[in-house]
């Protein structure tokens, strides 16, 4: 299962990137919600799959599955989504005052 | 302590200077500032015969002592040549811009300036730390600069003053990365204990790198080919400024260092041609060049570059003596040593004079150039005398001082090709003849310099002003040093006994005998030497040369303008510019989408290269865990919405298919026992779908995205190859398990931390400092938002920054 | 009515979950929602209605015939996702429903929506009429219009 | 095979009824013609599948470990209650975008009422719309 | 025809109890079992957002008369005050004092700081999450 | 137990979330920003005090002793930086309450830069490497803020693009986080260190430290400092001169950490590839400063070389190397921010950005003119201003090491610097005036003072640089001896 | 026995899962990708189920009730989102 969700990763990975490298800003941001959702698992999974059970002292018996990568991804989580919505709303302001989204004629230097 | 204190003096004069020029308005700013280098002169040359008898004065201040930094004054019969120069010099062109420059020009900058100079001046000479030494240097280019600049609405005073900052501070710099090879060799950053442990310089890698670099600081710092051109642009400054920085001081600076560090290098090979072919050419290249000059400045900086050319090469010349050590053979080379010294002080005065001469003109006429000039000598003999004097004495003939110190030269140049050494004996013939050839150069330019500004016809109409006499205060000062133009060939060994034996003892120090390095100056050797039928023939072929001027002046065009040194220097400066802009506009074009190309071709390169390069991949699936078949159902899922977000052509579904994703990872922290994951995971999730669709309201749809094939191509190439990466890495992790992971703590979270919920109890306990900053983070996010949208620029709302 | 039920839910779900006990189970729960019972009896005068449980038989009839519908109407969706044939004619009709109150045609919309084959899309603004959209609309009009009556009464039943 | 474990294989026959329901109404959800028919099989076959598998679930945590989730059971009251309010509101905005019914389809009583006075002049820009939803 | 939206507006009165109480539970039971802080805010914000969704911010805004962005504030300075506390106690930062009390009508119970960082945490989670949404809702 | 340790990120923390509930009295707003960052100073220079009597010292938060929980770890390297950013936070607040404007004050200016320089803080002194994530995103989200602050069409084009970029940086630093617990299994620095050298530092574990290698080269500028030209060039000048004097710091700040601490064992592989990007990254710099016209691209460009400059040390990799570091280091955050305060100002002035557009500036602001050829002089690194000293010991460790073409690359570099700014002071300070003596807009009090402030400690650090040494010479000694740090963490028992 | 139903339940789960996926691909109308996506909350609300059991554990019970309260506050966004292209209004339409 570890194998198979590291090349899950992979893939994700792969989808996000494409995205990432794409002229719309609604596209890129997609590509990073989906590299988040990539690391998460990236997070997960090195910490070992279904080698022990919920790391819940009071409802299940030794041993544990790795409770600190998960520690990390709720973290992580939480980060990805404060980071994502703002995101959002600096890319609609953006499009607002640009008016596009498209990367390529947002570019240019800024010494215009 | 006293010597510290004449470095200092110049500074702290400096740092009053505005209150000075603040209180007393009336008087000329120049005569409170003459008190300094008179002061300083005055006191030095109590000193000269206790350093004439070989005393030397240390001192040591702690500067940066944790690293070997400390401000060692050093006075020696070196430091007092120069230190002489500089204030000698100083207290005249001080004493002469009194009268050159009127009350009108910003004079507290003037001066301030110029006091600089002559405390970083006296600094560079009398430090004996190399970092010292350093910081001194640059601080004269610096000043330099700013003297240059003077008048800066000038467009040439600022370029001048550019390419002298760059070219100087260059060499500084390269100067520096000598300096601290020469501290990484012997471990110390004092000049005298590196020449008191030697061999261990000597036989480091570094020695011959830092010999080079130094060499590099000195040449371009004294102006020599092809770093030269600077010298010539600097002439923007007022003239004070280029009699004393740029003719007797500040580039001498690098003819100090090059003598300084001569018991270190000299003796080297590299060293020998190094400074005397450099010197060699650079004094062919100047006199040759100053002949075509119609600026009498621009032809005295010519002048200069040549003049210091030829010390240059001297000190090359007399290097040879260190080769193999004391003997009675190798110290008739330290003559060489002994003529360039001679010759540093012999241009100090002479040149000193005919920059103040022009500097006179020019007050008086308006004008430099000699196609303008002519016929002055009736109307300004005092000055026509100053020129007369100061041009034979540079054009070696007797009786000045001049005369002695070519003679001396010539000589050198003879006794090389009688060296050994080097393969001297077979290219060293080119040193006599160079240096003749120069010299004609040198008595045309002289010649040119009286004939054309005093003799034939008067052009008033192309003056400025109606020309007359100087002022008497104006010529106190070049009449000075006219006096000592003749003075010091009528006494050469009074200068030879007390100011340049110390010195040799200085930059010989190995050498025991001072004497045997102190040759008898004399005019007349009494019998007619090579030397002297040199000279003979340089006046005769100078003259005739002279005559027919107009008929080989065009070979000067022969070089078309493009090619000249400068004009490379320039071009190099432009196309350098230009290419830099395009290259850097080419990749820095703005859009993002590049941008993410080079961090991902970078990430993939880097990583998946050393992956391969150091064949760290390794994959052992046996230890994983099964996968059930609804899970992999799910895994064909996930693939399935990524991949078709890719292909959604509406954003609805995009963010709808990116949901998808979020809730299968939430099924997935389900699946490998991660409650609180799962749980945060879908109600995050969902509202950041939700968000999207809120601000969806604000953005456009989506549009289909023409992409030419070939960049489809690397897109997906791009992007397989950063997940095939992020995998491969991935599973060589998996197979990694060397340590235990420090969890296996956590899980007595009950007793520790009083939670039955591990993961709770880490990030409200064991990890609740992430947590805390966690709080923040998000609360920034939405502070940051409510700032976005509620305290958004409104249209016309003008922005005091914004331009 | 509803509110009492709700308000004795709540308070047998904070009994339990006040508990905090790791033992605690849906005894626990029984024995909050005993106390709540107790509670709304002794108070349920001032509430100006009757005490609720006496529609709770009432409500329990009204969930059964949620299942009851919940069931065919499933089963029917199904029958037709099934057909190989899929031979239906979707369609749009109108049902003008007696009931006003908020909750009551609330209900009534929930109901007719889990009915077989009806959704209901809209609700004029007075509460009176339903916008249904029908599966197959010539057999699910009929089944309907027969059912909802039924519904209608029953809810009537549980809230007055 | 004792009572408890009959019950508890009662329970996972229950949920793997639902299983099916699930898939026979996701597979309607592609079969059948417009948005409106399928969201009859949405909240109902797939409500009832996630009731059927909660009540399972439910009867084996009560069966197996003696536990008695309220959690599962407010869960079957939400989906309960909420599924019929997710139909009838997906459809009411579905029409109120103008998705259109399917071809062939019956009656349309809401057209008049809620289209009658624009339907003419909003004509092409309805068509512009749908083409836009629909690509 | 105006939009009637008497069938939401009626379940979501009833359902919205649910959602509070879960998150509430959620909240204390974190300790213990899944849940905590953030997940308790998560889930109490969304109940917030329901009722945003299901009425108007106008509607909603009379119901629940706070400044959200001042309630996330309050929020991080309870997460950081509870730490902070320790400062005075001369223990390490963020060390987290727990004990058993027994307290007047609900028995002896365990109380930690912890539950007052949580709380922090909770209320950062709410007032954040809300003033996003409502803040983006309310642009033009 | 060091609680002092954690006031340098707490202090700022909570002083802008209760300023959030001040936001309409700006008045109080300011003088409460400037106590805490000069509060934080303060106490920087007692942890520094501190470190040298007692050695490293470290906070164990919540009691936890490492590897376990998180905690803070303050050497002289890490509160040399943190003295310096307060210090450079504080003047540019400075700078700030006379130039940003009452509308951005009330954007919650104030409690951002506070939330900034917290991040700051907290990436410098954490000692556990996921906290260090956490603490980059702490000072990332207010960086975002910042950047857009006042939502000018250019600035939401430049800050969208930054946020990008730090976005999928963000995701490379977990990337690297997941594969570095896949293999060490543990989070703490001194830990991971000891880990690593347990292992011997194997290839797998090297690829884990290129991994972290891309990330902070990313959060550094090093090499992959395509975000950093645009987004320093569109917010207001104070927040400009934070960047400038920050942002990159922190990025260095990792990557020393990371390959002198905890991955130092593959010098020739780790340390080489720095050492070719490093210089890259000075040429790319260079070439940008060299062809500049506009006073902002100029200074960007600046920062990037310097950000190559400093590297330099680090791929060279020496005591004295270090020591160069940590001295340039500190100059660089101050010279910068002082940099690009004054370009601010110029543009402020005069409504100009292209270099030839804008004349003679001395004349009126002479001032002004003076502490900009000061400023200049220092980045080239003309002595005895501050940036001397650490050009020395860099130029130092590369010539030890050998390292030819990164000291001709670093020291040529500091010719591009001069004749870059030299373009601006000729051009712009030195010239014909345009502007009248009547119509020329004052500089504010506020701003003058900040950059005579900035200057001083220019010159001071110059001049005075022994009086750093102690500390300098402590921080470079534990960069360059990693036990020392590792013993500290996890072989006492406090 | 019963875990291999329960697996077999899942498996079913997951196609109905799949299936729904391809209608939320698929679309063609908005409201179609809402309903789809509506049933692949509700259907990981049963396979969340199934888990707890098959891992016999209790941890996951709250999800079960949350993602029955997220989808439909999904539903409610998507609908409004569609209907009037406003999620939350600011003011009462009445
Ligand atoms: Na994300
Ligand atoms: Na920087």
């Amino acid at each position: 299962m570890e194998s198979l969700m590291i090349v899950l990763v992979g893939i994700l990975v792969t989808v996000a990137t494409y995205l990432i490298l794409s002229r719309s800003v609604i596209r890129v941001i997609v590509g990073t919600a989906i590299l988040s959702h990539a690391v998460h698992l990236l997070l997960l999974t090195v910490g070992g799959l279904k080698k022990g059970s919920v790391p819940l002292l009071g409802q299940a018996a030794a041993p544990f599955t790795d409770a600190l990568p998960q520690a990390l991804i709720l973290t992580a989580i939480v980060i990805s989504f404060a980071v994502t919505a703002f995101l959002l709303v600096l890319a609609y302001r953006m499009y607002l005052m640009n008016g596009t989204d498209d990367l390529e004629e947002l570019g240019g230097s800024s010494d215009e | 302590m006293i010597v510290t204190l004449s470095i200092v003096l110049p500074f702290i004069a400096a740092a009053l200077i505005p209150f000075i020029y603040r209180y007393f308005k009336n008087i000329h700013l120049g005569w409170f500032v003459l008190v300094v280098p008179v002061v300083l002169f005055s006191f030095l040359a109590t000193y000269i015969p206790r350093v004439a008898n070989g005393e030397v004065f240390v001192k040591t201040f702690e500067w940066i002592p944790s690293f070997g930094i400390n401000i060692t004054t050093y006075l020696d019969g070196l430091s007092m040549i120069f230190s002489l120069l500089i204030t000698g010099v100083g207290s005249l062109v001080i004493l002469y811009s009194i009268f050159y420059l009127s009350t009108k020009e910003s004079l507290h900058h003037f001066y301030c300036y110029l006091l600089l100079f002559m405390g970083a001046m006296l600094g560079v000479v009398l430090s004996d730390n190399l970092m010292v030494l350093y910081v001194f240097w640059e601080l004269t280019s610096v000043s330099s600069f700013l003297l240059i600049a003077f008048w800066h609405h000038r467009k040439a005073s600022r370029a001048g003053a550019r390419k002298a900052m760059t070219i100087t501070v260059s060499g500084g710099v390269a100067m520096l990365a000598g300096f601290l090879m020469l501290y990484v060799a012997s471990g110390t950053f004092s000049i005298r204990e590196i020449v008191a442990n030697l061999e261990v310089v000597q036989s480091s890698v570094y020695f011959v790198p830092a010999m080079c670099l130094v060499l590099l600081g000195a040449f371009t710092k004294s102006a020599q080919f092809p770093f030269h051109i600077w010298l010539p642009d600097a002439m923007e400054a007022p003239t004070p400024v280029s009699a004393y920085l740029h003719s007797a001081t500040m580039v001498k600076a690098g003819i100090y260092l090059v003598a300084r560090t001569t018991p270190i290098f000299g003796g080297h090979e590299v060293w020998f041609w190094a400074v005397s072919g450099v010197g060699l050419l650079t004094l062919f290249w100047g006199s040759f060049n100053a002949v075509k000059q119609f600026d009498l400045k621009a032809l005295l900086a010519y002048s200069t570059i040549s003049q210091l050319g030829l010390i240059m090469c001297l000190f090359g010349l007399g290097s040879a003596a260190l080769h193999s050590g004391y003997s009675t053979e190798s110290v008739i080379y330290t003559q060489a040593t002994f003529a360039a010294l001679f010759h540093l002080i012999n241009h100090s005065t002479f040149k000193g004079a005919l920059f103040m001469m022009v500097g006179i003109v020019d007050h008086e006429v308006g004008t430099r150039d000699i196609r303008r000039l002519g016929g002055l000598m009736s109307l300004m003999p005092f000055t026509f005398t100053i020129a007369v004097i100061g041009s034979a004495s540079m054009a070696g003939l007797p009786p000045f001082n001049g005369f002695l110190s070519k003679e001396m030269f010539f000589t050198a140049t003879l006794k090389i090709t009688e060296l050994d050494l080097f393969s001297l004996n077979s290219i060293g013939v080119l040193f006599p003849i160079i240096a003749w050839v120069a010299s004609i150069f040198t008595f045309i330019y002289c010649v040119i310099i009286v004939m054309r500004t005093f003799f034939g016809k008067i052009q008033p109409d192309r003056l400025e002003k109606p020309p007359h006499e100087a002022p008497f205060g104006m010529l106190i000062s070049p009449y000075i040093l006219v006096a000592f133009v003749v003075g010091i060939f009528i006494f050469p060994n009074v200068l030879g006994h007390y100011i340049l034996s110390p010195a040799m003892a200085s930059i010989y120090p190995m050498f025991p005998s001072v004497e045997d390095m102190t040759p008898h100056i004399a005019a007349w050797h009494g019998h007619i030497n090579p030397e002297l039928i040199m000279t003979a023939g340089v006046i005769i072929i100078g003259v005739l040369l002279y005559r027919v001027l107009k008929k080989w002046r065009p070979i000067y065009q022969l070089i078309p303008p493009s090619f000249t040194l400068n004009a490379l220097y320039e071009r190099v400066i432009t196309s350098g510019e230009d290419v830099s802009g395009r290259v850097t506009n080419r990749y820095m074009n703005g859009n993002l989408t590049y941008y993410f190309v080079y961090i991902y071709v970078f990430f993939v390169a880097l990583l998946a290269g050393y992956m391969i390069y150091a064949d760290a991949f390794s994959w052992d699936p046996s230890k994983d865990s099964v996968i059930e078949p609804y899970e992999l159902v799910l895994v064909f899922v996930m693939i399935m919405a990524a991949v078709a977000i890719i292909f959604a052509k509406q954003r609805i579904t995009v963010v709808l298919l990116n949901g998808v994703l979020g809730y299968s990872v939430a099924f997935f922290f389900v699946v490998f026992r991660a409650p609180d994951l799962a749980l945060t995971q879908l109600v995050v999730e969902s509202v950041t779908t939700a968000l999207f669709l809120l601000s969806f309201k604000y953005l456009p749809k989506l549009k289909n995205e023409y992409l030419p094939k070939s960049w489809r191509f690397a897109k997906v190439t791009i992007s397989i190859a950063v997940g095939a990466t992020v995998t491969l890495i991935g599973l060589a992790v998996m197979n990694y398990d060397r340590f235990e992971p420090i969890s296996k703590y956590f899980e007595d979270s009950y007793n520790l931390a009083g939670g039955q919920n591990i993961v709770n109890t880490i990030l409200g306990d064991f990890r609740a400092f992430d947590t805390m900053l966690e709080v923040v983070v998000l609360f920034i996010a939405g502070l940051g938002i409510y700032t976005l949208i509620k305290l958004k620029a409104k249209k016309g709302d003008a922005d005091v920054e914004s331009k | 009515m509803l509110g009492q039920f709700i308000i004795n839910l709540f308070i047998a779900t904070l009994w339990f979950l006040l508990k905090d006990d790791p033992m605690a189970d849906f005894t626990t729960f029984m024995s909050g929602f005993l106390v709540g019972t107790l509670i709304l009896y002794a108070m349920h005068r001032f509430f100006g209605t009757q005490f609720y449980l006496r529609r709770v038989l009432k409500i329990i009839k009204l969930i059964l015939l949620f299942i009851q519908e919940l069931l065919l109407s499933s089963i029917s969706v199904l029958k037709q996702v099934l057909d190989p044939q899929l031979k239906i004619t979707p369609g749009i009709f109108i049902y003008e429903t007696k009931l006003r109150g908020d909750y009551q045609v609330t209900a009534l919309a929930l109901l007719l929506t889990l009915t077989p084959g009806s959704v209901v899309m809209e609700v004029s603004e007075d509460n009176s009429t339903f916008y249904i959209h029908a599966m197959d609309i010539e057999e699910s009009k009929e089944t309907v219009i027969r059912s909802i009556g039924k519904f209608e009464r029953a809810i009537l039943e549980v809230t007055q | 095979m004792n009572v408890n474990q009959l019950i508890e294989l009662m329970a996972a026959l229950l949920i793997l009824v639902g299983a099916i329901v699930s898939v026979i109404s996701a597979f309607g959800m592609i079969r059948l013609p417009d948005v409106y028919t399928r969201s009859h099989a949405a909240t109902k076959s797939a409500t009832l599948s996630v009731l059927l598998c909660l009540f399972g679930g439910f009867v084996y945590f009560w069966i197996h470990d003696g536990y008695v989730s309220i959690r599962l059971i407010l869960g079957i009251i939400f989906v309960f209650i909420t599924a019929p309010v997710s139909g009838h509101l997906v459809c009411r905005a579905a029409y109120r975008s103008r998705v259109p019914l399917a071809e062939g389809s019956g009656d349309d009583a809401l057209n008049e009422i809620l289209f009658g006075e624009e339907n003419i002049q909003v004509k092409e820009e309805v068509e512009a719309t749908l083409k836009e939803i629909k690509e | 025809m105006k939009v009637n939206d008497v069938i939401l507006k009626s379940v979501v009165r009833g359902v919205v109890f649910i959602v509070f109480t879960l998150g509430m539970y959620l909240f204390f039971a974190g300790h213990n079992a899944p849940g905590g802080g953030f997940i308790g805010g998560l889930v109490l914000g969304s109940g917030i957002v329901l009722l945003y969704l299901t009425y108007d911010i106008e509607t909603v805004h009379k119901g629940m008369p706070f400044d959200f962005k001042k309630v996330a504030a309050f929020g991080v300075l309870l997460a950081t005050g509870s730490a902070i506390a320790s400062l005075f106690f001369n223990v390490p930062f963020l060390t987290q004092a727990d004990g058993y009390y027994n307290l007047p009508l609900l028995g002896e119970k365990h109380l930690s700081t912890v539950t007052i960082f949580e709380a922090g945490v909770a209320l950062t989670v709410v007032g954040t999450l809300v003033t996003i949404i409502l803040n983006i809702s309310e642009d033009e | 137990m060091n609680n002092i340790i954690v006031l340098p990120l707490i202090v700022p923390i909570i002083t802008a979330t209760l300023l959030v509930f001040l936001n309409n009295n700006i008045k109080l707003q300011r003088i409460v920003s400037l106590i805490t960052m000069i509060f934080v100073a303060c106490i920087s220079v007692v942890l520094l005090q501190l470190i040298q009597t007692e050695g490293i010292l470290r906070l164990d938060f919540s009691g936890w002793m490492p590897p376990f929980g998180i905690l803070f770890v303050a050497d002289s390297f890490s509160v040399l930086l943190v003295l310096t950013a307060s210090i450079v936070t504080a003047v540019c607040l400075i700078y700030a309450f006379s130039t940003i404007g009452e509308r951005h004050e009330k954007m919650y200016f104030y409690p951002f830069v506070l939330f900034l320089i917290a991040g700051v803080n907290g990436s410098f002194l954490t000692g556990d490497i996921f906290n260090l994530f956490v603490c980059f995103e702490v000072m990332l989200l207010a960086s975002y803020v910042l950047i857009a602050l006042g939502g000018g069409k250019m600035q939401l084009r430049e800050s969208i693009k930054y946020v990008l970029i730090n976005v999928v940086a963000s995701w490379m630093f977990l990337v690297a986080l997941a594969y570095l617990y896949g293999t060490l299994k543990t989070l703490n620095m001194a830990h991971i260190a000891q880990r690593v050298a347990e292992a011997g530092q194997d290839p797998l574990l090297t690829v884990v430290s290129l991994t972290f290698l891309v990330v902070f080269g990313l959060k550094a500028g090093l090499l992959l400092f395509f975000w950093l030209p645009g987004s320093y060039s569109v917010p207001p000048t104070a927040v400009q001169a934070l960047f400038a004097a920050l942002l990159t710091k922190v990025g260095m700040y990792a990557l020393f950490r990371t390959f002198m601490l905890m991955f130092p064992l593959q010098p020739e592989i780790t340390h080489t590839i720095i050492g070719v990007m490093a210089g890259a990254t000075i040429i790319a710099g260079c070439m940008g400063a060299f062809a500049g016209r506009d006073v902002r691209t100029i200074a960007t460009y600046n920062v990037i070389i310097s950000v190559g400059f400093i590297l330099v040390a680090l791929a060279v990799g020496t005591e004295d190397a270090m020591a160069g570091a940590v001295y340039y280091l500190v100059h660089d955050m101050l010279g910068k921010a002082l940099l690009f305060l004054l370009i601010g100002t110029m543009i402020l002035v005069t409504g100009e950005v292209v270099v030839k557009n804008m004349n003679g500036l001395i004349r009126i602001y002479p001032l002004f003119g003076w502490i900009f050829f000061i400023m200049m002089c220092a980045l080239v690194g003309i002595p005895p201003l501050s940036g001397f000293i650490g050009k020395v010991l860099i130029g130092q460790g590369a010539i030890e090491t050998e390292s030819y073409v990164l000291l001709a690359l670093a020291f040529g570099s500091s010719i591009i610097v001069m004749y870059s700014l030299l373009r601006i002071f000729l051009a712009s300070f030195f010239g014909e005036t345009s502007i009248n003596e009547e119509d020329k807009m004052p500089i504010p009090r506020g701003a003058m003072a900040s950059f005579i402030i900035l200057a001083i400690f220019i010159i001071g650090l110059g001049v005075g640089a022994e009086g750093l040494a102690v500390y300098v010479n402590d921080a470079a000694y534990t960069l360059s001896n990693p036990s020392v740090y590792i013993d500290a963490i996890l072989n006492t028992n406090k | 026995m019963i875990d291999l139903i329960l697996k077999a339940a899942l498996v079913l789960f997951m196609l109905a899962i799949a299936l729904s996926l391809y209608r939320v691909i698929k679309g063609p109308s908005l409201p179609d990708r809402a309903i789809a996506l509506d049933t692949i909350g509700v259907n990981l609300i049963s396979a969340i189920a199934i888990v707890s059991i098959v891992l016999n554990t209790k941890a996951f019970l709250e999800a079960i009730l949350i993602l029955g309260i997220l989808a439909f506050i999904g539903t409610i966004a998507f609908s409004k989102y569609i209907e009037r292209g406003v999620i939350v209004e600011r003011k009462s339409a009445d």
